[in-house]
């Protein structure tokens, strides 16, 4: 049943910034169905137009072509249904802490009154590792903190579909597998919809159970693939996708 | 319930019929051809903003005709026509064209010296502790002076005439002007300052090319409010400072007109200063943002 | 009838009937003798043109000043309002003083000198200083000094001139600044208004709209009436007037320099309009005003008609 | 030679002796104790700001003093001494506590419904593009109006008064701070704007909540702006308007003075002014900047 | 002889952010030298003070204690002989061209005059596959982009040490592998010393020659080893260095 009604889809969506002087084509022609529970990666080289995509679903941008729908509903503008964890570090409030950060998201979108509030903002932010800051502005963390703050707000609001563009690149090994780990236990517990943007092919396996690879500038759909959980099965994946990623390049073995 | 959950949490199953993967054949990446929505008349006039402003000028010039006729009081509140003819009467005898002349002149005098003064003031306040305290106390003394505060030291040092009328315009756009390029300094991202002394930049160089244009949108907003200001007390100013006779500006047409009850032609002189401000805010600020801001996109 | 009056009076001696008439409470007095219940509201401003405005926006019954903002908008408001004068306050010579010893005459001013005063080209002051112009310099030399005329408000002009350290150097004042001025040993008088004007000029008046007058005539009686008791007291009291002004005003004037102001024998406290209709003659044929009369009484409501004006 | 390094390149070589490695156990967490640098008895009060805007206050009034002594004029520029005295003797027979007081009171209202006008042109200019054009428009065109050529239309509407006072205060506070924070709206940075839309903002509520802070530093600075004008503004326009009787301000005082030529007692007046200006810096908007700005960090 | 002559030695510094609330001390008493032609790695958990021991010898803060001599002379101030390269996004100068942010950095400092300096600008711009975009201004840029036009411009400068915050985080695997190329090949032609925050153990091994691990906040030195280019060491290597980092941690394989 969960097949014939896809959560958000994507029909032929041509994005593109114009500016004055320059027009430019992010994605062209970009389809995909995300499902209800989906973990859905967008997967590509940088500036193929994976983070405009994102904000397009988001609904800052609207499309030159093609439409979004979500629930069937067109996506018209942004909304607490999708909740998004930015590329970029300047996403806290500097004006609130810590805590304050993941509360303020909390009330605004009137999910949950102050206390309430409060008690789930606490719980995500010790999820993140950061219980000892939770009074700290944001001006006073590291680039990776600023991110775990961003993911704590993102998953602490349970939205409908959780849009998340590079969350873990700011952070070590360490820090980043207990994020994932912290990611896939929360949807193990609510089943929400996650719309995950990574440059790690590893990451998006272990992530995603189904993935989209774009090709380089300007975005368009090379292939939907299905994830695994099966280790044996992951190194083929991994090996595969980085051959149709990077189809036209001298064959080296992935590294790093 | 909760219990299967955790179950299931180190399986993550596949769903029960595997969707079906997707392929795509390689694309030409020259050929993109798009199909836009089209925008209908309306729209496409609306994103016109010299329609949009022009369509608000109207509305002003419309509603003061009606008021003013309304209140059928000319020697208190003409109409816009009287005053568009009062206006023309005026610019074909030449007596506001020379007003004019003669006002933007020692304005233009009295605003780039109020700019190099803050300029100055900002810099020292950048470049040490006691210059940022310089610039806040003098900056929160002198500021609320009225211009007739310092009527009696422009006397004695500039005597009377244009170089007095210069100095109150300098004291009216200065402190504008360096409250906000301060501001807008000290709001410039750490990063992009680190970046500039990074490449050694220092002192009027560092300002020059880093915090010029980074406090850019900051200082264009003191500019236009000392621009503005400049005009405001530079009208007044006239009136408090002697004017040698045959030598006024806008203000003391305006004055005069008054004194004599032209009242028309009063309004046709702030006309003008309304004039002025509209074609200095829509060419010159407007052209420099869209040369800057806009091209830099630093305003959203 | 109206039930209040706003009156409004400036900085001077010469609005003294009116201080009298607001201290010693004589409207309100004369109208209860009328019959008549009625409040007073007294305003200051700092200058004719404000006054105009106030009084042409409904804000002000009765105006105050000098001969050249009434005659201006009477002028103006020969078709609407019809404003004309009430009554004179009195006749007050003014003085163009000068700090130079070189300049006797009007003759001797050169580009070297500024005279201040009140506003260039229109002012009673500048005025009268082209009537002079024309008078001793000759016909069509009336603009000859108007290129060292610089507008000047009364104390900017006397600290810049006593102060000496500006390019100031003569100023044609009023009272009381002229005469503080003159007790300088280095100042001294080149003209006198009343050589300008053949004789001795009405300085102050007061004015209103028709509408007024004509829909209030008890309350103009009673008007005209305390005018009168304030100038018969300032004749016959004038060291109690000056006490009473002292007390009123700000003013930093000793007791006896007042009364000397008040007494000053080319001083006439009257309610007779003196020598208007030169001005009416020579701001009409330099473009001042657009309209000009023969009589005096043109300018004036019947209150005055039946004194022997000019 | 390039050949060499190309070889190299593949290679990578250890240095020829390898250096040794390193290992620390690890320390203990909590006893971490630092040896700081001393700070000079001088460097330590240089850091007091309170400290050196006294020095710079000091320097000031010297001057003065001095300046004012040399040129032994009282009637144009009194000595500071004098000024003193006269604010002192002012002070106790109650004249400017009272006009002060009279100013403050119309200069507040004033300033409180310019920053509400303000706030709603800018809201509206957030709202919708005919918004912005609207408020651009009319701040190009009415900002350099001087308040003289506001005076009829005060006349008709207010009457005289402080009601007119107060109208002609919010049109020169208003513009000021609406193009600070209008620019400062458009200065927020897209990421912000994104987020607080995100949680489902619009209208009111986001100007309130993300817009305000987020351009906190530019309204501050606009609040500055107009805070001075209106003083400036409420100077020149009590004499325009004329007092009814005992109810002058400072405005009237220093004019009044300036009649009697009691120039110390103008000079008090104008330093009154000077004290409000240091004052409401130095408490309101330093403890204002404390607790928002300096805690976000969000100026360098 | 060069390693008698540290060109870079850290003693014992402590590195502390004042503010009027708090006192957050990022690095507690670290030492290391770092000898001429090092590719000296900075590696440890999100939030240990990487970024700030480096801003430190970027010549930005003083140290609370301790002090850092740059060939013997002691820091006080930012040069261009220490080009960093930030971890931020708005590290570009928003009012130039992604040429102009090269050109400038070599004019500004003083290196060349302004052809040469568009020539090496425009090469560099090439070598990180921006050249479609060189005359873009960074707000048209995606995060990756940004970064790798800021890596091109460090490059660029060639400068005695460069310094390098994270800068591949936001790239994707190909892009990556790419960059971490172009800089060991342009390590092997001009022979710079490079100080660069990783927090990927694999990259660090990569591009180091000496890798510096940092402890958690506040971060100490917990080891200095040298790295290897040998396949098999390396395996071994990063398994060894994962182990010291997340010694108290559940045993897990890096898999990401
Ligand atoms: N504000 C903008 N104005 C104009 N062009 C833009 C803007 N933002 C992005 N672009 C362009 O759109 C394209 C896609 O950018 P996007 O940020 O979506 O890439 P991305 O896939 O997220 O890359 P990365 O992995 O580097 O973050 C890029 O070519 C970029 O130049
Ligand atoms: N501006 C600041 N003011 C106060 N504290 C700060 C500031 N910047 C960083 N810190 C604190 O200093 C410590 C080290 O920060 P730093 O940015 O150096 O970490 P990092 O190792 O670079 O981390 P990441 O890998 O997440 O970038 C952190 O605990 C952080 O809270
Ligand atoms: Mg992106
Ligand atoms: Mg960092």
């Amino acid at each position: 049943m969960q097949h014939k009604d896809p959560l958000l889809t994507v029909q032929g969506v041509t994005l593109q910034y114009k500016t004055p002087h320059h027009l430019i084509t992010a994605t062209y022609r970009v389809s995909f169905d995300v499902m209800q529970g989906d973990r859905f990666i967008l997967l590509g080289p940088s500036g193929c137009g994976k983070s405009t995509l994102q904000k397009a679903v988001g609904g800052y941008i609207t499309p030159t072509e093609g439409e979004m729908r979500l629930k069937g509903r067109k996506i018209t503008q942004p909304g607490p249904d999708r909740m998004m964890v930015f590329q970029e570090f300047d996403q806290l409030l500097p004006w609130k802490t810590v805590k304050q950060n993941v509360t303020f998201a909390l009330q605004a979108s009137g999910r949950m009154n102050k206390r309430e509030a409060e008690e789930k903002a606490m719980e995500y932010v010790v999820k993140v590792g950061l219980e000892s800051f939770a009074d700290s502005h944001p001006h006073m963390l590291s680039g990776g903190m600023k991110q775990r703050v961003a993911i704590a707000r993102g998953m602490a609001m349970e939205p409908d579909i959780l849009l998340m563009d590079e969350p873990f690149a700011a952070l070590d090994a360490l820090t980043r597998r207990r994020m994932q780990d912290e990611l896939l236990k929360l949807w193990d517990e609510t089943r929400f919809t996650v719309l995950f943007v990574t440059h790690s092919i590893a990451e998006a396996i272990k992530i995603g159970n189904r993935i989209l690879l774009l090709s380089p500038h300007p975005g368009r759909v090379k292939a939907e693939l299905n994830s695994t959980t099966d280790p044996a099965r992951a190194t083929e994946l991994e090996q595969y996708i980085h051959q149709m990623l990077f189809a036209h390049e001298p064959e080296e073995a992935e590294h790093v | 319930m909760s219990e299967a959950v955790a179950q299931l949490r180190s399986i993550r199953p596949e769903p029960d019929e595997p969707r079906p993967e997707i392929f795509h054949d390689e694309i030409d990446g020259d050929d993109l051809s798009v199909v836009e929505q089209r925008l209908s008349l309306f729209e496409i006039l609306y994103r016109e903003a010299w329609l949009r402003k022009l369509l608000i000028l109207i509305v002003l010039a419309v509603i003061w005709e009606i008021y003013g006729r309304s209140l059928n009081n000319d020697l208190l509140f003409p109409t816009f026509s009287a005053t568009i003819a009062a206006f023309f009467r005026a610019v074909m005898d030449g007596s506001l064209p020379a007003a004019a002349w003669s006002s933007g002149k020692v304005l233009l005098m009295g605003y780039g010296l109020g700019i190099a003064l803050a300029a100055t003031l900002t810099a020292l306040a950048m470049a040490s502790r006691i210059g940022t305290d310089f610039l806040e106390t003098m900056t929160s003394m002198f500021n609320p002076l009225p211009a007739i505060a310092l009527l009696p030291l422009a006397l004695i040092w500039f005597g009377l005439g244009n170089a007095s009328l210069i100095f109150v315009l300098v004291h009216s756009v200065t402190w504008a002007i360096a409250l906000n390029t301060h501001s807008g300094f000290l709001n410039v991202s750490q990063t992009m300052k680190m970046v500039g002394r990074n490449y050694g930049l220092r002192g009027p160089r560092f300002i020059a090319k880093i915090l010029i244009p980074a406090a850019f949108p900051s200082i264009l907003t003191g500019l236009k409010i000392g621009w503005a200001f400049a005009w405001r007390t530079l009208i007044a100013a006239e009136l408090v400072f002697g004017v040698s006779s045959g030598s006024g500006g806008l203000g003391w047409l305006i004055f005069e007109n008054k004194n004599m009850l032209d009242i028309p032609k009063v309004f046709a002189g702030l006309l003008t200063v309304i004039i002025i401000g509209l074609v200095v805010e829509n060419l010159i600020f407007r052209t420099i943002e869209r040369l800057t801001i806009e091209r830099w996109g630093v305003q959203h | 009838e109206v039930t209040t009056v706003r009156l409004a009076k400036q900085f001077g001696i010469g609005y003294l009937p009116l201080t009298l008439i607001e201290e010693q409470g004589l409207l309100e007095k004369h109208a209860q003798e009328a019959g008549l219940e009625l409040s007073t509201e007294w305003l200051r401003f700092t200058g004719g043109s404000g006054m105009n405005e106030a009084l042409l926006s409904d804000n002000l019954d009765i105006a105050s000043g000098g001969v050249g903002p009434l005659l201006t908008i009477w002028a103006r408001t020969q078709n609407n309002m019809q404003i004309k004068g009430i009554a004179a306050l009195e006749s007050m010579p003014l003085y163009l003083v000068t700090t130079d010893p070189e300049v006797q005459s009007l003759a001797d001013f050169n580009s070297s000198h500024k005279i201040a005063l009140p506003a260039v080209k229109t002012s009673i002051q500048a005025i009268t200083l082209q009537m002079g112009a024309e008078k001793l310099l000759g016909e069509g030399q009336h603009g000859a000094l108007d290129a060292f005329t610089v507008s000047m408000g009364h104390p900017d002009a006397q600290l810049a001139m006593m102060g000496g350290q500006s390019e100031i150097n003569a100023h044609f004042g009023a009272p009381p600044f002229q005469q503080q001025e003159l007790k300088d040993e280095g100042a001294h008088k080149v003209l006198d208004s009343f050589e300008v004007l053949g004789g001795p000029h009405t300085f102050n008046l007061i004015w209103a709209k028709n509408d007024f007058i004509e829909n209030n005539p008890q309350v103009t009686a009673a008007l005209m009436g305390a005018l009168e008791e304030s100038i018969a007291f300032i004749k016959e009291n004038p060291e109690e007037a000056a006490r009473i002004w002292a007390e009123a005003e700000a003013t930093n004037l000793t007791h006896e320099e007042i009364v000397e102001l008040i007494t000053d024998e080319r001083v006439n406290w009257t309610t007779t309009p003196e020598g208007i209709l030169p001005y009416v003659e020579y701001m009409s044929r330099s473009g001042l005003i657009t309209v000009s009369t023969e009589d005096w009484r043109d300018i004036f409501f019947e209150t005055v008609h039946d004194t022997d004006g000019s």
